[in-house]
């Protein structure tokens, strides 16, 4: 193993990625701390979900360096290879397995051993029942077991979507917009819920609304055309008279 | 846990139900008719030639019945659709004997389709007569092969090109599609051509697959090979629907007959409805049958036939011919023997002599292979063929070719030798 | 214990389906063998191969079932599996025949002898031993579903990109079968064979016991994928099926999943191309014909997509109909009727028999739990 | 009777000849006693054979009667009989009867008169003397003919008038042809000097087409061995400039049968690059289009056979709209209802193609129907060393129009915009007032139009049977794919390289084993660009 080029978490520099001559992602550069939550935010076509695919392996950048946990080349792996590294990522709509029960989404993104063999041979075993159990009681859905999650209201699926996340048991969340269309009362629990989380794992957050934001409390980061454009604590960055021509436009 | 009583009886019931559901249309049975399979496929690939011969097998059977019936009981067609699909050729010829219980079956039209029934109809001991021109190296007790063998149809082709009226051809164009008939076709015409004192750079043998569209290239290259200064031909065994575009591309490619003639043996009158012939006046065409022979036995066929189609436009064929001879034979053995038995009839109707749509008289032969007159027509400008030449005598099938290695030995006599593969050096059947 | 541990792995429907396969295990035989042949409840001969025929679309279908119900992968090349399996028979059939061809050549199979082959092609070899046909009754379609979807699954090709290349790849192989110089005996295939491990392959004994063969291999197959559906590997399976890049944000190996479960299928299509051919006597490249495998997958849907018996049902279904339709007056609207079936069952049955007799099972029980939910309640 | 051991209407005659009392007094052995060639020749057409006729047709060609012309073209159409009582006559183009000894209009036909028959053995001496007896003739076209046929006989009697054709020929296009025609009878008749070959084999050298290589492979073995080595350089100069050719001629081959492709493929580039439906009936939409041409042509053949020429051009709004009425009806009914499920329109459509096959079975029968070429389209042209047949080209061209005009209405109508608008944002596209549901049916219906009018081309190189379309789905897929989903561009590029590498591999792999390589590439392709040659890339999100 190498290594670690850098303490970070997460290490971001130079990337970028163009789709058809349009640069999606312009020599952007991040880093995330072991433990911190960050926020990202930025109006529409900043590149947010762009940059989540360049980390979760998803889109491979054109040039840049991407590094996770100090010293592992994130650009050469797929997909599978980085969620096992510790990566977890919770998509803007949210995607559970509806044919499963709220139960067997927990169960088959618990961490364990993910090849063909070993799950074709899989048993029930109490310590992965205690687990299942424990993230139902965060996610508060214990009394929704064995629903089938196509049978979820949109608010539980977001929840349900994080505890899947949580069952995965990642070094870095990666969290987009986990609070569109829920309610305010719902909005809140979320947030109560990723500061929780925020605890023991770093959490990447995008997300559009700023109350929010705010509520979680911690460093925020502007993109913008695809590059960081300001970064600091939320009241610093909402001053920032570029962030707010881009936002309101020029 | 164990199944439940409710579960086990259910099953069973299932499975019972299922046993005998498709037993239903079975018994339709009637003791005073005597039942004719019909095995053509009336959907599918081969709908497109299989047709007409179900249709001519209804009318021969509706006239039989109108003269009376055989043996003072009426005749029954049981029409079964195989839908070009050979496993399922060989499911519907065991449905017509097991169920249907018929007395003999006419069917069939491409040689894997005739394989494909071949165990079948060994096995149940029942009749098929197969009225299409093939490849030859067969001879089955069961099977009576009212079409040409490779000797009626391919070697009279060959020599009437090499005579002095057929242009004296020195150079050949093998061309055919890529399965077993034109492959066996092709290899006995090489061994005959060679024979003959053909150098083997005069030969060009080409196949292409089913369906073959684009003849562009092919064409080119008969082009160029007849280049060479010797008269060329081109043999054709190209099968089906490949023959349309083969021909348009002929035409527009100003190929002539008078340059480069083609002699096929899958092209007849219904091919040809298909398409503009004025382009193609001259190419040939071997048959032992031809529309445009005139003889009162056929003018009564056509007329009979445009009646029963109503239509003015309805051709008649080679394979036509072939059933309407197959079928004469068969009630003419029936009405020898007094009986539909099919061990009865196979022993009754080798010898039997029946007129064929020429003014000839067939001839069943130990061989289960028939007499049939060579007849060379030229395509005319209305799709019909003009008889250029014909064999003087009728020309006895020959169930194995004395051209290749592998059958020169083997001789078919289901009279005297009982056996259809009976090798002539080891004295043995088999 | 293993009776044990296989119910445990069926629901009520499984164990219908498995008690009917035993069930015809013990009636069919006994009917064909001991009832008399003027008996009514007499099940003759022909029934016997015609039924065996259905098990063996039943086995494919299930095949497909796995593969598209269960994982989204809509093959449309499963006909060149079970091709496949039958050709890999096929030929030990041929072997078999020996001296009993027409030529009497010891070696060499009719079609070659008169085509003039000198000697057996090298990939004849072997096939003379029972145990190396059956082996490559399964690695022959194993192999080539293998290296099929190594390459696909790994580069993403998936929905209907996968099936378009599916299609062309059962075309290229018939188009290759065509070809007289490849071996197999070009258009006309295999036929006319003798006997199987010994027994001659027309003898009444023989098609029981190979229908019974088929019948056991339906039930061994049925419960291998039920097996592989109720372990957490079959729920992957559906994951993929439903969300396949959340499933690999999961960290699942989807393109494993899909080579493994695309492998196995093509296997159980090669066991039953294999009972297939034995039992109608004939293979011959119009089996990989696309339209083939088009027609599997309607059967799959006729019965009800991802529920593994309705694939097998739907099968016997459908092929029942063809056998009554395809006889007599109906005979020429057999297409239409078949057409319609395709368009039908898409527009209104889109789960499929046992699908939709589930869903109306369900919501009649919903109403039944209204209802007695209502007169529970104290009139008012 | 037996075995007719005559031909049938030689057996006809002589009955008729008995019933008429007439005894065989002249045998076939007995030669004819009378005077003159046109005597001998009508007594030799009289004879019913072959050989006969043929020596009768050179007879009558150096007769040089005024109407040993008209009668030997009289006797390539089948107007030349033989009356009962052996008069010969013809008929000619004004329908006349005209007696072949006298050359004197006849007063009515004569009764019994039968055809004198023709073979190829037959047009072939018709050709060669047509061809020496026209050589002068004043319509340059039939002077042109008339020397390649000479060319193509090498009949030595032709020179003398082929010499004296040469001094008087004005037009030097057909003067060359002449020259060469005379230098391939000098190349291959015996007895010449062999200056005289070297200066022919010199002029076929010059001519340098496939055609010249034939006298230059028929020097007789007397001549020297100079001219032999002279003849088999030249051969080698000519199959070297032929071999060049053959490239560009791969290449025109493959440019058509990529033409032919690109029609198949252009519809579905619509119903499914554009709406994304898997429409296996698409065979059949081109299939219907074939069928339209047929019927369209039977009405005019019935009802105006004045407008045949133009029966094609008719045909192709018709069958446009034909095909696209069926396509805007399958959509309503049954598409429709599938949308977002693509993998059961797959199932949907390959029903219902299923039911057009047959239905079209039941109602037009099962066999082909028979589609004509105008005039404009039969025939063939040359350039350089390659021919061109019209058909081809006229198919090429309608392909790129057919093409262009799909693009152009794409880009620049307010349908295009609106397609494109309900293709790429259907809730945005509804939310602004556009009528989706018309759209969607508008643009399948314009696929299946379009798939119509391929078969209007088709129907002029293929069977016009119902299993027509099943031969163009797979091939339609491929390109459709290969090229690219969603870009027109892209299934134009794949439609040309695809035809294009098949006619460069057909020479050598032969045609099935280059289709098999090409499926395969094919394969390989898509999974290293799952989305062919032309995908359009973008930010690409799922869900």
């Amino acid at each position: 193993m190498n290594l670690p080029v850098t303490s970070f978490l997460l290490y971001l520099d130079g990337v970028s990625v163009a789709f058809d001559g349009f640069r999606a992602i312009n020599s952007l550069a991040l880093t995330i701390l072991p433990g911190e939550m960050r926020a990202i935010i930025g109006p529409n076509g900043a590149g947010k979900t762009t940059m989540m695919d360049i980390i979760t392996g998803k889109t491979k950048p054109d040039t840049g360096d991407v590094l996770f946990n100090g010293s592992v080349d994130l650009t050469r792996l797929d997909e599978a290879a980085i969620a096992n590294l510790g990566i977890g990522r919770k998509f803007q709509k949210p995607t559970v397995f509806e044919m499963h029960t709220v139960e067997d989404n927990l169960r088959l993104a618990l961490k364990a051993d993910r090849r063909v063999f070993r799950t074709l041979f899989w048993k029930d075993n109490e310590s992965e029942r205690e687990k299942i159990n424990r993230i139902l009681a965060t996610i508060r859905l214990e009394h929704l077991r064995e629903a089938s999650a196509a049978n979820l209201s949109h608010g539980q699926k977001q929840w349900l979507e994080i505890g899947m996340l949580l069952a995965q048991d990642p070094k870095l969340l990666l969290v987009d917009e986990p609070v569109a269309g829920m309610t305010d009362a719902e909005t809140e629990a979320t947030a109560h819920l990723l500061k929780e989380i925020a605890k023991d794992h770093s959490v990447i957050v995008v997300e559009h609304d700023m109350a929010f934001v705010r509520e979680l409390g911690v460093k925020v980061t502007v993109l913008h055309e695809g590059s960081v454009l300001a970064e600091g604590p939320l009241d610093t960055v909402s001053a920032d008279p570029r962030v707010i021509e881009v936002y309101l436009g020029r | 846990m164990t199944l439940t009583r409710r579960s086990l009886l259910a099953s069973s019931a299932m499975a019972a139900a299922a046993a005998t559901l498709p037993a239903i249309p079975a018994f339709a049975q009637s003791g005073d008719t005597i039942k004719v399979g019909i095995l053509h496929s009336l959907s599918g690939t081969m709908a497109i030639s299989e047709t007409t011969l179900k249709d001519v097998m209804l009318m021969l059977i509706d006239e039989q019945n109108k003269k009376g019936g055989l043996l003072g009981k009426k005749l029954e067609a049981v029409v079964v659709d195989p839908a070009s699909n050979w496993p399922l050729f060989a499911e519907k010829a065991r449905e017509l004997i097991t169920q249907h219980k018929v007395a003999a079956t006419f069917g069939c039209w491409t040689s894997v389709s005739r394989k494909s029934v071949l165990p079948v109809f060994k096995e149940l001991n029942n009749i098929l007569f197969y009225p299409v021109q093939y490849e030859g190296e067969e001879s089955e007790r069961n099977v009576f092969y009212t079409g040409a063998a490779p000797n009626q149809q391919a070697i009279p082709a060959v020599d009437y090109l090499m005579s002095k009226d057929g242009g004296e051809v020195k150079r050949w164009v093998l061309a055919g599609t890529d399965y077993v008939y034109p492959r066996t076709t092709n290899k006995i015409l090489e061994a005959y051509l060679l024979a003959k004192g053909v150098a083997k750079e005069d030969i060009m043998i080409n196949y292409t697959p089913f369906g073959h569209s684009d003849w562009q290239t092919i064409v080119a290259d008969i082009k160029k090979f007849g280049s060479a200064g010797k008269k060329t031909a081109v043999v054709s065994t190209i099968n089906g629907d490949a023959n349309v575009p083969f021909y348009k591309e002929l035409g527009n490619a100003g190929i002539k007959a008078t340059d480069i003639p083609v002699v096929a043996f899958s092209v007849g009158e219904e091919e040809l409805a298909g398409i503009d012939t004025k382009p193609l006046v001259g190419h040939l065409a071997a048959w032992n049958y031809f529309q445009s022979v005139k003889n009162p036995a056929n003018e009564a066929f056509i007329k009979q036939w445009k009646a029963y189609k109503k239509s003015d436009k309805a051709v008649t064929n080679d394979p036509m011919e072939a059933h309407v001879i197959g079928f004469n034979m068969w009630i003419k053995a029936v009405e020898k023997a007094k009986t539909v038995a099919p061990d009865a009839v196979i022993d009754a109707i080798v010898g039997v002599e029946v007129p064929n749509l020429t003014g000839g008289i067939s001839k069943m032969l130990p061989n289960h292979h028939i007499t049939k007159p060579v007849l060379i027509g030229e395509i005319r400008a209305d799709g019909q063929f003009d008889v250029v030449w014909q064999t003087k005598d009728l020309v006895p099938g020959d169930a194995w070719t004395d051209h290749l290695e592998g059958s020169k030995d083997l001789e078919a006599d289901w009279v005297n030798l009982k056996c259809g593969n009976y090798n002539t050096k080891l004295k043995k059947c088999g | 214990m293993i009776t044990q541990a296989i119910l445990a792995r069926l629901d009520l429907r499984g164990r219908l389906f498995l008690g009917a396969i035993l069930a015809a295990l013990i009636l069919v035989p006994v009917l064909n063998l001991i009832v008399p042949a003027g008996s009514p409840l007499h099940v003759p001969t022909w029934l016997v191969s015609l039924l065996g025929k259905y098990l063996c679309y039943a086995i494919l279908a299930l095949a497909l079932d796995l593969v598209w119900g269960y994982c989204g992968i809509l093959s449309l090349g499963h006909g060149a599996f079970f091709a496949l399996g039958g050709y890999a028979m096929g030929m030990y059939l041929m072997r078999q025949i020996g001296t009993r061809g027409v030529y009497g050549h010891p070696v060499l199979p009719d079609f070659m002898v008169f085509l003039n082959w000198k000697e057996l092609p090298w990939f004849w070899y072997g096939f003379d031993m029972f145990p190396f046909a059956l082996l490559m009754v399964f690695l022959a379609p194993g192999i080539l579903a293998f290296v099929f979807g190594w390459f696909a699954f790994r580069s993403r090709v998936t929905g209907v990109y996968l099936s378009i290349i599916t299609q062309a790849l059962t075309y290229a192989l018939m188009l290759a079968f065509f070809r007289n110089d490849m071996g197999f005996g070009g258009n006309n295939g295999l036929t006319d064979f003798k006997d199987i491990v010994g027994f001659p392959v027309q003898a009444q004994g023989t098609r029981v016991a190979l229908f019974a063969l088929t019948l056991i291999a339906l039930a061994g197959s049925y419960i291998l994928a039920r097996a592989i559906v109720t372990s957490k590997a079959g729920k992957v399976l559906v994951a993929i099926r439903d969300a396949e890049s959340r499933t690999r944000f999961l960290g699942f190996r989807v393109e494993r999943y899909k080579l493994f479960v695309f492998t196995l299928s093509a296997m159980m299509a090669g066991l039953a191309g294999a009972l297939y051919v034995p039992q109608v006597g004939i293979i011959n490249p119009s089996e990989f014909a696309p339209g083939n495998s088009i027609e599997v997958v309607i059967w799959v849907a006729v019965g009800g997509r991802g529920t593994l018996v309705g694939a097998a049902i739907g099968a016997i279904l459908v092929n029942f109909a063809k056998t009554t339709f395809t006889t007599g007056a109906l005979a020429p609207y057999w297409l239409f009727a078949l057409g319609a079936l395709f368009v039908l069952t898409t527009l209104y049955m889109p789960k499929g028999v046992i699908g939709t007799y589930a869903e109306w099972r369900e919501k009649r029980r919903e109403k039944a739990s209204l209802a007695a939910h209502a007169a529970s309640k104290p009139a008012e | 009777m037996r075995i007719t051991r005559l031909p049938l209407t030689a057996l006809r005659r002589l009955a008729s000849c008995l019933f008429l009392g007439l005894f065989l007094m002249f045998g076939p052995q007995t030669h004819a006693a009378l005077a003159g060639p046109l005597e001998d020749a009508a007594e030799l057409f009289a004879r019913d054979s072959f050989s006969d006729t043929a020596k009768a047709i050179e007879l009558l060609a150096d007769s040089g009667a005024e109407q040993a012309g008209p009668a030997i073209e009289a006797l390539n159409d089948r107007r030349l009989f033989v009356a009962a009582d052996k008069t010969v006559y013809f008929r000619d183009a004004t329908g006349a009867f005209i007696a072949l000894v006298t050359g004197a209009k006849l007063p009515a036909e004569p009764s019994g008169g039968s055809g004198v028959r023709v073979n190829n053995r037959i047009r072939s001496a018709i050709n060669t003397a047509l061809g020496t007896l026209t050589l002068q003739a004043p319509d340059p076209a039939k002077r042109r003919a008339a020397a390649e046929a000479v060319f193509k006989s090498r009949s030595p009697d032709s020179e003398s008038a082929l010499q004296a054709a040469i001094r008087n020929e004005k037009v030097a296009a057909i003067r060359e042809i002449q020259q060469s025609a005379l230098a391939a009878i000098i190349a291959t008749s015996p007895n010449r000097s062999d200056i005289d070959r070297l200066a022919a084999i010199e002029v076929l050298k010059e001519r340098g087409d496939r055609e010249a290589l034939t006298p230059l492979n028929q020097i007789p073995d007397s001549a020297g061995v100079n001219v032999k080595d002279a003849a088999k350089a030249a051969v080698q100069t000519i199959n070297n400039r032929l071999a060049t050719w053959s490239a560009v001629q791969n290449a025109w081959y493959g440019i058509s049968l990529g033409s032919v492709l690109l029609l198949a493929a252009i519809g579905l580039a619509i119903t499914f690059g554009v709406m994304g439906i898997i429409n296996m009936a698409h065979g059949e939409m081109v299939m219907i289009g074939a069928y339209a041409t047929f019927v369209i042509q039977e009405i005019i053949r019935q009802n105006a056979p004045g407008l045949f020429e133009y029966s094609l051009a008719i045909a192709i709004p018709a069958a446009f709209i034909i095909a696209g009425t069926i396509g805007i009806a399958m959509e309503r009914l049954v598409i429709r209802h599938l949308y977002g499920r693509p993998l059961e329109t797959l199932l949907a459509t390959w029903g219902i193609s299923l039911i057009l096959m047959q239905a079209t079975r039941t109602l037009f029968g099962p066999t082909n129907r028979e589609v004509g070429a105008p005039a404009f389209m039969s025939g063939s042209f040359r350039i350089g060393l390659i021919d061109i047949t019209y058909g081809r080209v006229w198919i090429v061209g309608f392909a790129l129009v057919v093409f262009f005009a799909v693009l152009a209405l794409l880009r620049f109508t307010p349908l295009g915009l609106q397609m494109r608008a309900v293709t790429q944002n259907r809730r945005m596209a509804a939310s602004m007032g556009i009528r989706t549901a018309r759209v969607d049916a508008l643009t399948f219906g314009l696929g299946s139009g379009i798939a119509g009018l391929a078969g209007v081309a088709l129907s002029q190189i293929d069977n016009v049977s119902p299993n027509l379309g099943q031969s163009y789905i797979i091939d339609s897929f491929m390109v459709v794919v290969f090229g690219g989903v969603g870009n027109l561009w892209g299934t134009l590029v794949a439609a040309l390289s695809l035809g294009i590498a098949n006619k460069f591999l057909e020479p050598f792999a032969g045609a099935v084993l280059g289709k098999i390589a090409l499926l395969v590439f094919i394969i390989l392709f898509i999974q290293k660009r799952p989305r062919g040659l032309f995908a359009l890339k973008g930010r690409a999100v799922e869900q």
